[in-house]
Formats: C-alpha cells, structure tokens, sequence
C-alpha cells in the first residue's frame, strides 16, 4: 500500500478518530472526562499487553545477541536525541538552557502509546517486529533524562544541582518501565501457552481499550493546548513537528545498522520521533524545577504526539518499508 | 472539654515530590500527618487538573500535620528545604486538639 | 413472544437481577459500593458502544431524510413533555412550580441506560432498529431543560433568571451528549470495518459491563431511596408509574407518524418514558437551585428507572410490535 | 522562620458551580487556590456520597484559598455572589505563611 | 462583609468508623459536615496508603465540621466517645463564616 | 500429574508472575500502584464472576441437602480454626491475648482470591467443583470473627466490649459477601441461559483480569513487607506457613465428612488454608482497635498468601486428588 493510502486510512482509524473526538471535546470546553484512575487502569492494561506480547514473541523465536545490540542502541539514541534536539531549540527559539533541556529530555525518551499505537497499525497491515523491541522501549526511557540534566547544568549551573541517588532510583524504577519489563519477563516465561491462558484478555479487547485511551489522551491534549498554547512561540511549535523527522531519521539510521525487520525498523523510528509524556514530566519536576512543565508537556502531547498519531507512524512505516523491505 | 495548644501545618506541595517531604517530616521528628489528595487548581503557573492524568507530573498533594507548638520550626524549616525551588503553599494556623499525648 | 412472557423473562435477565441486588443490598444498608471512578468509566464505556454501533448501522444502511425528521420530532418530544408533566404534578400533587419544573424537566429528558436495556432486549429478540436513534437520543437530552426553565420562570419569576450563555454551552456540550454524538460520528466514519477492529470490545463485554452498571444504578437508586423515599407523597410516586406511560403514549403517536420500524418505534417509545438521571440533574443545580435535588432524582431514579426496567422495556416493545410490526 | 500574616478560605461549593467560582476568582484577582474532592456529608438537605454516582450533580468540592488578609474581602464578595442561592459553606481562618512572594 | 464566629472541627478517623462517627454527630444535632478522602500518611502505628487497597480498613478519612461557637463541645464530646480505642486526630480551630443562618 | 509438576507449573504461570511482579516491585520500592477504584473494581469483577458461575453450575446440577450440609460444616470450620489458631499463637509466640485473636479470626475466615485462584487452576486442569462451594465460601466469611471477639474477650475483658447490634449487621452484610451470594443467587436464577447472555464478559477475561488483580496484591503485599516485616517475629512467620497447613488438616477432613468431589475437596481445603484480608481487617478495627493491624494484615497477605498462591494450591489439589479421587 502506497503512503497516501496509508495515511488516509489511518486518518479515519477509530483510533485517531477517538484522539480527535478527546480533542475536539476538550477544546470546545465540553465537560467530558474520564477519571484519573479509569485512565491509569488503561495505561495499566496497554502496558501490560504491549510487555506480554513481546516477551511471549521473544518466547518464540529465541534469544540471540541482536537483543544485547539493541538495547545498547536504544541506549544510546535516548542519550544523544536530546543533544540534537537542545541544539536546534537554542537555534530557533527563545526558549532558556533550562526549558530546552526539559524538552530536550521528553525527545529524547520515548512514549509508548505511540508504540503501542504503531504496533497496532502494523497488526493491522500483518508486519510482525522483533518482540525485544518492547525492552528497547523500556531502555530508552531514562538516558535522555541523564543527558538533560547535564545540559541544563552546563548552561545554568545553579538549576540542576548533584542528583541525588533517590532520584535515579525513582527514574530506573518509575511505574511504567518496571511494568512494561515485569509484563515482557512474564510473557518471556510463559510463552505461547501462558498467552493463551490470557489471550481473551490481552489479545482481544485491545484495540478498543487503546481507543478509549486515545480519547482521554485527546481530552488533556486539549485542555493543554487551550491552557498553554499561547506559551508555544511558532518556532517551538515548528520544532514540535519537525523534531520527531529529525529523531526518525536517527531511528532509521540506527535501525539499518542493526540490520531490524520491516516492523522493527518502523517500531524504532517510531521510538525515536516520540516524544514523553508520563516519565520524564515527572523526573522534570523533581530534578529541574525551573522549567516551565506547561511548555514541555503541551508541545510534546498537544503538537508532536497528534503529529506522530496522524501522519508521522504511517509515514514511519512506509519509510521501514523502502530501508528495510 | 480539655483541649492543649497546637499548630495545623497544610503543605501544598508538587504529588512528584510527596516522597522527598515524607522523608524530611519524618527526619524532623513529626510524629504524624495525613496526605489528602487535590484535584485541581491555578496558580501563577496557570490552571490545572487532575481529570484523565496518568503521570504523577501535574498534581498537587496537600499534607496535614497536627504538631505541639514547640515542633512548629523544626517541621517548618524541614518543609521549606523540600520545598525549595518547588511551586508549593504552606500556612500554619492555631488550633486545639483533644488527646494531647497522641502528639 | 406475547408480552407476558416478554415480561416474565425481563423479570429474571441478569440486567434487571444485577438491579435489584443493588437496590436490595443498599436497603438492607450493605457496604458494597462501585466506586466512583469505576462507575463512570462503566458509563463511558456504555455511550461510547452504543453511539459507535449506531454510527456503524448508519453507515451500512446509508442515511435519508428520515434522519432529520426524527431528529426534529426528538427535539419537539423533550420540550413538549415538561409541558405535560409540569401540568399533571400540579394538578395532582403538591410540588411547588419550582420542584414540579425540575421533575418535568427530567422526564422530558432521556436516560441513556434505560435506552441501552431497550437495545439489549431487543437485540435478544432479534429485532433491529434504525441506527440514527442514538443520534435522537442524544438530541432529546437538552431541550426539556429549556421548557422546564420556562416553566419555572413563569410560576416564579425569582428562581430563575436569564440563562447565562455558559450554562447552554454546558448543557449542549455535556459530556455524555459529546461522547454520544462522537463515538455516533467515529461508527458512521468507519463503518463495518471500524467495528471488526474494534468488536471485541464493544461487543462482546456488552452485556455483562450493562450488569455491572446496572448493579451500581441499583445501589445508588437503593441509596436516594433510603434517604429521601419520606419526600415522595403518594401522589408523586403515582406521577413516577403513570409519567412514563404518558411519555410512552406520545412516543408512541411520534414513531407512528415516523414511520419507524418495529425496533425503532420501541427505542422511541422508551426514549420518551424514561428519565434522565445525569444530564438534567447537574443543569437543574446550576439553573434552578431552589428545586429539592432529592425529589427529582429518587423519583428518576428510584421509581420510574426500576419501572422502566422491568415492566416497561418489555410493554413498550409489545406495543411496538403491535403498532408497527 | 518567617511569616507572614495571611487568610485561609474554605468555600465547600456544589460541584456543578465549579466553573462558575473559578471564573469569579479569577476575576477577583485571586492568584492561588487548590481544589480538594469531598466524598460525602450532611446537612439540611440530608446526607450524600459520591460512591457509584456518575453525574456530577449531588457531590460537592472544597476551594482551598491562601490569600494576603487585604485580598480576602474582594474574594469573599466574589463566592458570595457565586452562591447565592445555592447549597454551600463559607470559612476563614487566620494564618501565617512561609514564602509570601508567592501570594 | 459580614461574618460570624465559628469553629472549624476536623477530625481525621478510621474509615471503618464512618457510620458510628456520622450517627454521633447527628445525635449530637450537629447540622452539617463534609467528609474529604485521605490518601495515605504517617503516624505512631506506621505509614500507610491507600494505593492498590480493597478493604476499607486501613484507610483514614477527614470530616470537617463548621459549627456555631457554642455548638463545639457537644459535638467534641461525641466525637470523642467514638474515637474513644480507635486512631484518630481531632483539632479546632477559630474561623468566621459568610451566611451565618445556615448553622 | 504428579504434586511436583503441578506445583513447578504452578509457579511459573502468568498469576503467580504477576503476584511477584507487583511484590518485587514494591519491596524495590518503585512508585508502580494500581488505583484504590481500579483495585476496587476488579475486585467486584472478580467476586461477580465467580459468584454467578457458581450459581449457574448448581442450577445446572440441581441442589440437594448437599448445600446444607455443606454451609453448616463450612460455618463450623470458620469458627473452630480460631480456636487453634489462637492456641498456637499463644504457645509458640509472644503476640498478646488481643493480637492473637486478631490474626486467628484471619485464619478462620478465607481469601476469596485464593479461592479464585484455586478455581482458576482446577479449571486449568479440566477438575469441577460443587458450585455451591461459593455459598460455603461466603457463610465462611463470618463466624471466625465471632469466635475471636470471644477469645480476646476472655483474654483481655477490657478489651472487646459487648458487640452492637450495627457490629453484626455490618459483618454479615459486608459488600464482598452480599456480591458473592447476590451473584450467586442471579447465576442460579438465570441458569446456563444467563451465562451464554454476558459469557464473553465473565468467562473470557477472566484470567487475565485475575493475574491484574494478583500484579495489584503483590504491590500492598511488598509495601506492607517493607512496612512491617519487622513486626513479625520468626514464630510468628513460621505460624503464617504453618496455620495454612493445619487448616487444610482441618478442610480435607471436613471434605472427607461431606463426601465431596476431588474438585470441592481441593476447594474446601484452600478456604480452610486461606486468611482473610478484606472482610476481617475492617471488622477487628471497629471491634478490637487494640489489635496492631499491621500484624495481623502483613501475616495473612505478605506470607500465607504468597505461600498458599505458590505452594499451598497445587498441594492442595494434589492432597484432593488423594483423598477424594
Ligand atoms: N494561594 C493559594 N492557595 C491555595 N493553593 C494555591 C495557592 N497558590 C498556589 N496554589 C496551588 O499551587 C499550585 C501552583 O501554584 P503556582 O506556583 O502559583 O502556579 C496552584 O495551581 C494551586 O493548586
Ligand atoms: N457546617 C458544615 N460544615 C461542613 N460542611 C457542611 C456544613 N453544612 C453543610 N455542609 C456541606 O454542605 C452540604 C449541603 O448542606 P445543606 O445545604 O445544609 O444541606 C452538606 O451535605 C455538607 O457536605
Ligand atoms: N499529628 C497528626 N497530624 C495529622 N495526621 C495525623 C497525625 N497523627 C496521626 N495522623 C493520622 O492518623 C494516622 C494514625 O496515626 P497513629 O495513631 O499515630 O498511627 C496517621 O497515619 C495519620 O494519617
Ligand atoms: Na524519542
Ligand atoms: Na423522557
Ligand atoms: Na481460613
């Protein structure tokens, strides 16, 4: 399938149809919401699958070094797309060392309803990827973080002071790392029979439940976005939607060198282009206060994260498809 | 109805940093508090609320503790280390409390 | 099936069980309770189904004019049956203008789960119905507020000023008319296809996720009973058993004058005899604060929803037979 | 440690006039509050619970408001006229605050 | 702005006392109270959370009294006979209240 | 299969994965948790479940004098274990006559999950039961309180003062109890036709949405470890292992009495080994304040059950397929 039809088709998917439903109704000011804890009772259960799934697929076809490679890989990216992305920040906004190392972070890690969402897209199209990819997720959550917090002290030695041992602690072991690589151990464990043991659980209500998710995702998008868009100059904005081509590029480079399938290099790229949004928000808070949590937040889930929804995952797979076809 | 002095001490504090105050309450000496959750709010940093959330990021927690007069400075300045560089709100107000040895 | 039968099934279907556990449990002052959170996360799940397969049937049987009209005699039911409701409280019971407006108000109004119980029965019967109703539905919500205004205004011009414009906004961008009407739009967009993505999800859990709801309705109806059951003369409790057959007759007339079919005349039938228990209470506390909260409600709630479910689903399907069949 | 002088609002407002009395803090020039969940009570209009309940009608919130004690006749007129004439508490409480810039 | 005086009573009790708390009070003829939820905190017996909990032990909750001054001891007092074994913190403090009637 | 291989398979199934993923978790202090409403809800789900299943399985087979005999030998089980419980706690600990009571009454009550999970594994092994094992389990829910209340009585008179009359009402009609007879009493009412009608939402996820429940017992279990691990002397853990055992002494002797299938023998036995951590906690609260609940909390959840889920299980079914097979 060619990449308008790709991305037509993705446009009008129940998934992104539910986001801009969130969005739209969020942004007319209507009062619907789904509850805090309903909403990390999904994130709960897509974390959950989405872990499952791969570790019974690593389960399947057997562990070898490219696992190892990886995760170093995955490693790495999460460690140097802030670099990159802090670097064209100061270039083209106004933002301060501080809030630009914030954002720089949120890039740098990942999101993984993204994932998720670029998982299901390649279900869909029956592109299978290497179940480990699920551990490169779980990876590429925290480096980004370390490297911000080095920038911002370079440009603003009072702000980010020693870390703390606690706070890595904190970032190693936030919630939804630990349930993602739990979820990925277990499925690893019991392999295909333990997936049919809870197949009529994780399997079949998935993409519904990934649609509901969607749609909160949209109602705080949209509540961000009417709250804070006025902090977003148009460069930042710009750099919202051109930041994840920048960190795909730097997907796909990575993922040729480890010689990823079709799915896995689409799965990568899409890692790389997505931005945080649960993880990192929160080590931000904690470990560089200064930074304005509205500016990062809004521009990672009100600009990039639609961007990548919409247009970026098909173009990501299409792109997988031409490098690694 | 016998009652004894003491101070209510509310700290409206960032939900990411609960751990940090809980840990320097606790080196403070504070004998107890309860952690009440907060849904919503504004502030300089504009409105906000807890609707949807999955992070921790974008909440408030309010920490109540019930302390004898002469504990008020060291739980204060115990908060007031935590509370730092962080957005936060902490008021102290007179009061009585029944059961004075509980404290 | 005759009626009898209808009935004495509906009497001993997990749905109305699930009910009457709650009711008997929160009477005998049992602690069980859902949880808030868990509640509404149930009720989304239950609009978002029920407007995302009436999307979908649109979209299979194509759209026509009858959609319009029975949109505009949805909107001209809700406001017309205050008028009717407002007269016989006054006439038969002592409820001030203020109180008989608000509990007019709510029967004008539709509530969604007596809807979806009607749609569950009658998918168990076999029996189809034109997937624009949801959309009805949805349309019926808000206009029996606006009359009950002005009902109340006339009687007692202090209790209720101008309506500001944020209350209509409110009122028409509520959360479970947009999440209605959305998840109506995201089925008709996405058709047949959409559902087999997402059928496991909205169909297969229907029913038993109806049960559960069902039960907290129960033992929150138990509850209001239980506290404000002395509020309700017999007079008022005989307006809870007689409104909904009034309703039902005016639906009746209105699907007739349709054209709809059999499923159709059902569903509108028991639009126009149920109550909403949502919607209209919250812009009854904003618009007309004078008005005992406790009256409308435990009478919504607490006669005339139990009616509805029991004995009513399955006389109004009966006489839908016989109408239309 | 330093304080300052300060008033401590508490307005337990219905929950569908939440929008309402933030918009008419907001205009009072209130720079600060924090919205906390209430989970049921009682009063002259009988007890209630948010337990199970889906609407938002029958449930209540507390506006928590930190303000100098010069600020706190503007906003007491502000929630006064938001409630009106509806269900209701009013409460203010002295108190001193650490961190005044911030108010 | 016309106000009057009154106590604000909070009491922080076992969520397994609720009911016997909220029968004392209404014995005792107090007309109003909220109850806020109380998400975890610390105390002699140990901290606690209510994250992840089914049970209703293990859990605190705070109800907050509003009453006119002469009400207060009345209501300590059934406060206090069904706290009586059980964990619990009880503090007054002063407040003014808008719309006195209401009391 | 022979014990070991059951209870080899036992510990690497998805439930037991997710009991200690949530328990490492915790005692590695990472911030992972499950919303109390979330938790909640799965609960009821659970108790939901298992109850109607119950209810249809006995409208299925038909109910004889069985059920009778049955609910008085469960009654008698739940308020004799108390009684040796609490003698070996006094003999071979230093707990306090109040303490001891306390943790006894967890004792002689049950866990439903440990039920649950029992069934979950005989289901797995193609083993029935006797549906009415949920109305034992339900009448077991109870009586150990009663017997402790005495016991800490006649330790301690101060102590436990003559129960009230709201005591009692509040114990038995606890919202775990009234869901589980109340779902058992619509799954007897509505037969194999109700299961067909909300099958897919009842028996489908059943697992999956059981090892969420399990990943969520792990975490309080880890936290209350963390907590109070130090509360717990050597007996008093080795009581914690040991009572299981001597429960199930008493279980399977009382199975043997009732003559019931292998399948009602394994279950009887896991509700004789299990102790309570939802129904008694919140009664010796109000009844014996004294009692450090932590002790009792941190034995039952952060030792017996761990033991019973991983362990106790498959040697009870084993001991089944002895006894009565
Ligand atoms: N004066 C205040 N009274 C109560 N809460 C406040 C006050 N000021 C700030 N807050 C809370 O702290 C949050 C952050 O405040 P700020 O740092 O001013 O943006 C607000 O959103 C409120 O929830
Ligand atoms: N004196 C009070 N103290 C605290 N909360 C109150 C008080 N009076 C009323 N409330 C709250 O306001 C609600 C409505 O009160 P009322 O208008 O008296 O029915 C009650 O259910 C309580 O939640
Ligand atoms: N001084 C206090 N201030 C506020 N809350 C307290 C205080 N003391 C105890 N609590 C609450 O009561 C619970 C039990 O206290 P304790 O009986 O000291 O273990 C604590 O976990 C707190 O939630
Ligand atoms: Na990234
Ligand atoms: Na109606
Ligand atoms: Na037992």
């Amino acid at each position: 399938m060619d990449i308008f039809a790709l991305a037509g088709q993705n446009l009008i998917s129940p998934m992104v149809l539910c986001f801009a439903l969130g969005l739209g109704a969020s942004l007319a000011r209507s009062d619907l919401s789904v509850p805090e804890a309903a909403a990390k009772a999904l994130s709960i259960y897509l974390l959950f699958a989405i872990g499952f799934k791969g570790g019974v697929s690593v389960n399947e076809s057997g562990l070898s070094a490219d696992l190892a490679f990886a995760l170093l890989a995955g490693v790495a990216l999460s460690a140097a797309i802030p670099l990159v992305a802090f670097a064209i920040l100061r270039a083209i906004s106004r933002l301060d060392a501080v809030d630009a190392a914030a954002v720089a972070a949120h890039y740098g890690s990942i999101s993984i309803v993204t994932f998720v969402a670029a998982s299901a897209s390649l279900t869909a199209l029956g592109v299978t990827y290497e179940g480990y990819m699920v551990a490169v997720a779980a990876a590429m959550e925290a480096p980004a973080i370390l490297t911000a917090l080095w920038l911002a002290h370079r440009g603003h030695p009072a702000s980010a002071g020693p870390a703390e041992a606690g706070l890595w602690r904190e970032i190693l072991l936030n919630g939804s790392i630990v349930l993602l690589i739990g979820a990925f151990a277990i499925g690893w464990i019991t392999g295909p029979d333990g997936r049919a043991e809870i197949s009529s659980f994780i399997d079949a209500p998935f993409r519904g439940v990934l649609c509901l998710f969607l749609l909160d995702m949209g109602l705080v998008a949209g509540r961000g976005l009417s709250r804070s868009a006025r902090l977003l100059s148009p460069a930042v904005v710009a750099f919202g939607v051109g930041m994840p081509l920048v960190g795909a590029a730097l997907g796909a480079t990575t993922a040729l060198a480890l010689g990823l399938s079709v799915g896995g290099t689409a799965i990568l790229i899409t890692l790389a282009a997505s931005a945080s949004y649960i993880a990192v928000p929160a080590a931000m808070r904690v470990a560089l206060p200064e930074a304005n949590p509205a500016i990062s937040l809004t521009l990672s889930l009100g600009v990039t994260f639609p961007f990548n929804l919409t247009l970026g995952i098909p173009l990501y797979i299409a792109a997988a498809q031409r490098l690694a076809g | 109805m016998q009652t004894h002095q003491a101070k209510r001490i509310e700290i409206i504090i960032e939900a990411p940093m609960q751990r940090r105050l809980e840990e320097a309450l606790t080196r403070a000496g504070v004998t107890g508090y309860s952690i009440l959750p907060v849904m919503g709010g504004n502030g300089r940093s504009g409105p906000w609320s807890r609707e949807g959330q999955v992070g921790r990021a974008g909440g408030l927690i309010a920490v109540v503790c019930i302390v004898r007069p002469d504990a008020k400075d060291a739980l204060l300045e115990a908060a007031l280390a935590v509370l730092d560089r962080h957005i936060g709100v902490v008021s102290v107000a007179d009061c009585e409390v029944l059961r004075a040895e509980r404290f």
